[in-house]
């Protein structure tokens, strides 16, 4: 089976053939179309196929919007809020104001950056404590001014590093968990493309779950998985399998609500088009939970949480 | 002893079988010592002073007055949401840390009563998967809150543990979220939470309802943190320095109350306690 | 012109008198430059781009939409509570600020409209005794954010100070929990409090109302923090950075949400309040 | 006039006399009573005569009793809670638990260091940001068990350095104006000593504010005013003196509520006695605010500090 880049390299292929033809007169446009039906094919069937561990490599695509590009599509007046007020201010985690679909919201969002320079500046999307601090004061400014939250997560995990140890990061996770379950607005969390572990569910503990096509959302890495378990870091693929981490598997598992399509290729391919179906889906959503009363949305994102896990009663 | 394999439950008794072995080796010291003594004294060698490991039970005998112990959890066993299977089948793996432990789970949940106080006690067991957090755990420690809630009655949650059971995937890392929401329901309803730091506090566990106690005690020698050495040197190939995560790095850095010896435990928690009580 | 001698109390209008000079000279690159030309682009030379200090007439004149001002403070005067005298007594000091500024305190309140949304506005003069926060600014305050609960409108705080009015003991310091008792008043009634800090904003004034802003917004160029670089080279000898409680210090620390240049700042202000207005 | 350190003198040769009396039989005790009546006589003269600035000398006595002496004379049981979750411990300002009278309270306390060693690790009883984040942490576990909170305050002002800064030191003391107005919960705070600028008001937003007679309560330190008004850092004994800082003139102007009368020559002659008096007023006026009405003490709270000030109304 062919993989994603070869597929790349044969679309970007045909590409240039598209120019020679036109540059050139050599009419091979029947040839082309020929070409593109049989990518279009075997994308089908790559996507079709895709390993678990494929769809991971698609959620961390260098390519893939991140939290900026949705936010820029989705939103308008995007009015960022700097600062946790306590020590620092975290690029790996934004937050701000917007407006969406003319309506003021909260946004708190995990962003990676796209060039070297940009990840060591946001820590390649991981979070240290002074960023879940900075989410835990939009959420309550969101209270305040009653305006819903919407999270996008997107983070391979919280930052692992001595300074984040010193700042409490277990327990600035912690504290943004029970803040978010009893947070008096509406709230969603979307993983637009990695929910690493506690890194992510820090942000994401909300009135409703969504994913995109190929995010994935997983208590470990596969690779974590594998070295911790598998004692073989090469084991990714089998991990990853394992974990149950995308978005087919998530939904089976009723932790997730609903499942955003991507187009063809992932996200990247197409990002107006997925950021419109992820717009309408919020939209859909913050309807549905901007018109119930406070206390009964209280109440039902309770229930949700107290009753998450799996295992069976037997005779005490 | 495939006590479990039946789908049977077993309460937790502080009983204990007579020990054929009346003598053991300290490791620390390589002294002959009396196990009767030993277990007498919290698990310390009377020696070197040396804290060997605690079972769960062996914990709660050296917390609690004496015989009040009952255990009242759920009687519920883990699933295998995902037909996991790393160098064996999960369920496999619950079967012989159920059969290793003689426990249904990684934590046992009880009533009992710590200097005269009645509170509601979960402890966790490292031995069971290293005291991972799965959907068991998660509903113990849940049920374990709203039996205080119930009986007005203060929790104390001593953990030791790895983090998440990652065998349960996503839904062990969810068990951060329904433990912290319930610890909301504690705080809400104005009783005391007491969380108790031991060897080993980490990942998951850490990062939700062991850090959100009302007082937060570290046993002596507790190693406390979110992501360990390895995760960090791998992650970002950083020095870390001798006492990461040790129990005076988190309370110099202010993530605990207090430090507390094993030995003192008992009447640590007795006077903590002591203030949420009425008329003490 | 001693027109507070007589205990007298005039209202701030935005109305100036024609001035006889057409033209001034740029401290900052020596350029002769037209006053009108200056004045209408905000204070900043339109040469070099220098920051002129402002005056809290033209603050407010650089913020809000034309025309829309109206003085609401209270008709209040320092008092001399402690019998001060330094140099010279603190009733002499108040009147040689009031003549120099023509303002009765270091503080305007007004009603405004910015960007179309009607505010309480407060503008801090630096030249009025360095900004300083004594009775009379911590009543005033009080009262803008009192004015705006009334007017169920949003709260614009634009500080500039050197903190507290030494020169009113006790009091000075007090204002700090009064004005952040009335913040809490507008919190409860969830009406945006939009803090502005410009050069400088420290000392009691930052370590209170200033601080306590839903958004803080800070001028480029302002000094943001509470203790100065001489008291803490004078208690504890320490070496400071060169950005020390700069605008991009605060920034970078966390302490203010923006950085905003000041041609730039009446839209901010824009931007952020129709956030809080319905239908906007 | 002697000062102080003289009559200290004396007294110890008045002792030494005393001893030599003792061993070898002088029949000095006429002489040694007459030298006491004149000690006593002098001390009277020195304290009904003694400057601000005197008295302010007196506040940071290095022999005056600090937070821990009057938590050990005056509280049972105290234990200590550490930390502010966030980052550090805090050694110059101690937060815990203890019980008045029987009862459970939380104790806020900024605490001096006698010995150089000691002083180093408490910062000479100025705290940091984590001091007033501890302490907020302390208030609102106050709240939530309706334990009263006492706060005893001794300290120069808040650590001024490069780290305060870079940890909002403004803002921290901020938010704790705003949680003590707002605190649920009967407060009383004590200046013991030294009662420095915003690093003091940041624990000393109370239902009541008291004094002990040599304790001083300051916007700015004396030798502070000294070297910014008067330019002049010798000036002090004039800044002291214009400051209102000591005990008769904050009662004369309203701030505090009542004084703590100490022994002649200072609290620290009488370690005992003077937390016996402080302890009977701190009893007092627990029991009556005690006994109201939390939102009755609420709004007697707000007043308190939102009619704080003087100034005159004219015609508009
Ligand atoms: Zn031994
Ligand atoms: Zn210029």
């Amino acid at each position: 089976m062919s993989d994603e880049m070869t597929l790349d390299l044969l679309e970007a292929k045909i590409q240039e053939l598209r120019e020679l033809d036109k540059q050139d007169l050599l009419n091979l446009s029947s040839e082309i179309e020929r070409l593109e039906k049989r990518l279009e094919e075997m994308r089908t069937e790559l996507y079709a196929n895709m390993s678990d561990w494929e769809r991971v490599k698609l959620a961390r695509h260098p390519q893939r919007p991140y939290a900026l590009d949705y936010i820029d599509e989705m939103f308008t007046d995007f009015y960022e809020l700097h600062g946790d007020r306590l020590c620092g201010d975290d690029r790996a985690l934004l937050t701000g104001l917007a407006r969406f679909d003319g309506r003021p919201i909260v946004v708190i969002a995990q962003q990676k950056g796209r060039s070297p320079q940009e990840n060591k500046e946001r820590y390649f999307g991981m979070a240290r404590p002074q960023g879940y601090r900075k989410a835990r004061r939009a959420m309550a400014f969101a209270e305040r001014f009653a305006f819903p939250v919407i999270s996008l997560i997107d983070t391979p995990g919280a930052y692992p590093g001595l300074e984040s140890e010193e700042r409490n990061i277990g327990g600035a996770i912690a504290e943004n968990l029970l803040t978010m379950i009893g947070l008096r607005v509406p709230t969603i969390a979307v993983v637009i493309g990695e929910g690493g572990s506690g890194g992510a569910l820090a942000i994401g503990v909300a009135d409703r779950v969504l994913l995109l096509e190929n995010a994935t959302y997983s208590v470990i890495s596969p690779e974590g998985a594998a070295a911790i378990l598998w004692k073989d870091k090469k084991l990714t693929t089998e991990a990853a399998a394992t974990l149950n981490l995308t978005a087919p598997h998530l939904l089976d598992l009723k932790v997730i609500d609903e499942v955003i399509p991507e187009p063809l290729g992932g996200a990247h391919k197409d990002r107006k088009q997925t950021a419109s179906a992820l717009k309408a889906s919020l939209l859909r959503h913050l309807e549905e939970i901007s018109g119930m009363p406070i206390e009964g949305l209280l109440d039902s994102r309770y229930q949700r949480y107290r009753s998450v896990g799996r295992y069976h009663t037997l005779n005490g | 002893m495939p006590i479990f394999k039946d789908k049977h439950y077993f309460r937790v008794n502080l009983e204990r079988e007579p020990d054929e072995n009346l003598w053991m080796t300290c490791k620390a010291c390589g002294e002959l010592v009396f196990k009767q003594r030993v277990r007498e004294s919290d698990n310390i060698c009377p020696h070197c002073g040396e804290y060997f490991f605690l079972t769960a039970k062996e914990r709660i005998e050296s917390l609690i007055d004496e015989r009040s112990f009952v255990d009242i959890s759920q009687p519920i066993v883990a699933e295998d949401p995902l037909s996991f299977v790393d160098s064996k089948p999960y369920p496999q793996r619950i079967e012989e840390a159920q059969e290793a432990t003689g426990l249904a789970g990684a934590i046992i949940i009880g009533s009992a009563v710590i200097s005269s106080i009645p509170v509601v006690l979960g402890v966790m067991d490292f031995r069971f998967i290293g005291g991972s957090m799965g959907s068991v755990m998660g509903e113990q420690i849940c049920h374990g809150m709203e039996e205080a809630i119930g009986r007005r009655s203060p929790f104390v949650l001593v953990s030791s543990s790895g983090g998440a059971r990652i065998q349960e995937g996503i839904f062990s890392l969810l068990q951060m979220a329904k433990t912290a929401a319930v610890r909301g329901r504690l705080a809400a309803e104005r009783l005391p939470f007491i969380s108790v730091m031991t060897y080993p506090t980490s990942g998951g566990v850490q990062a939700s309802i062991a850090s959100l106690g009302d007082v937060i005690i570290a046993e002596r020698g507790a190693m406390i943190g979110f992501a360990g050495r390895r995760v960090i040197q791998n992650t970002i190939a950083e020095e870390l320095p001798k006492d990461y995560q040790t129990d005076l790095f988190a309370l110099e850095h202010g993530l605990i109350d207090r430090v507390v010896k094993r030995e003192d435990l008992r009447a640590e928690l007795g006077n903590v306690l002591g203030f949420f009580v009425e008329g003490r």
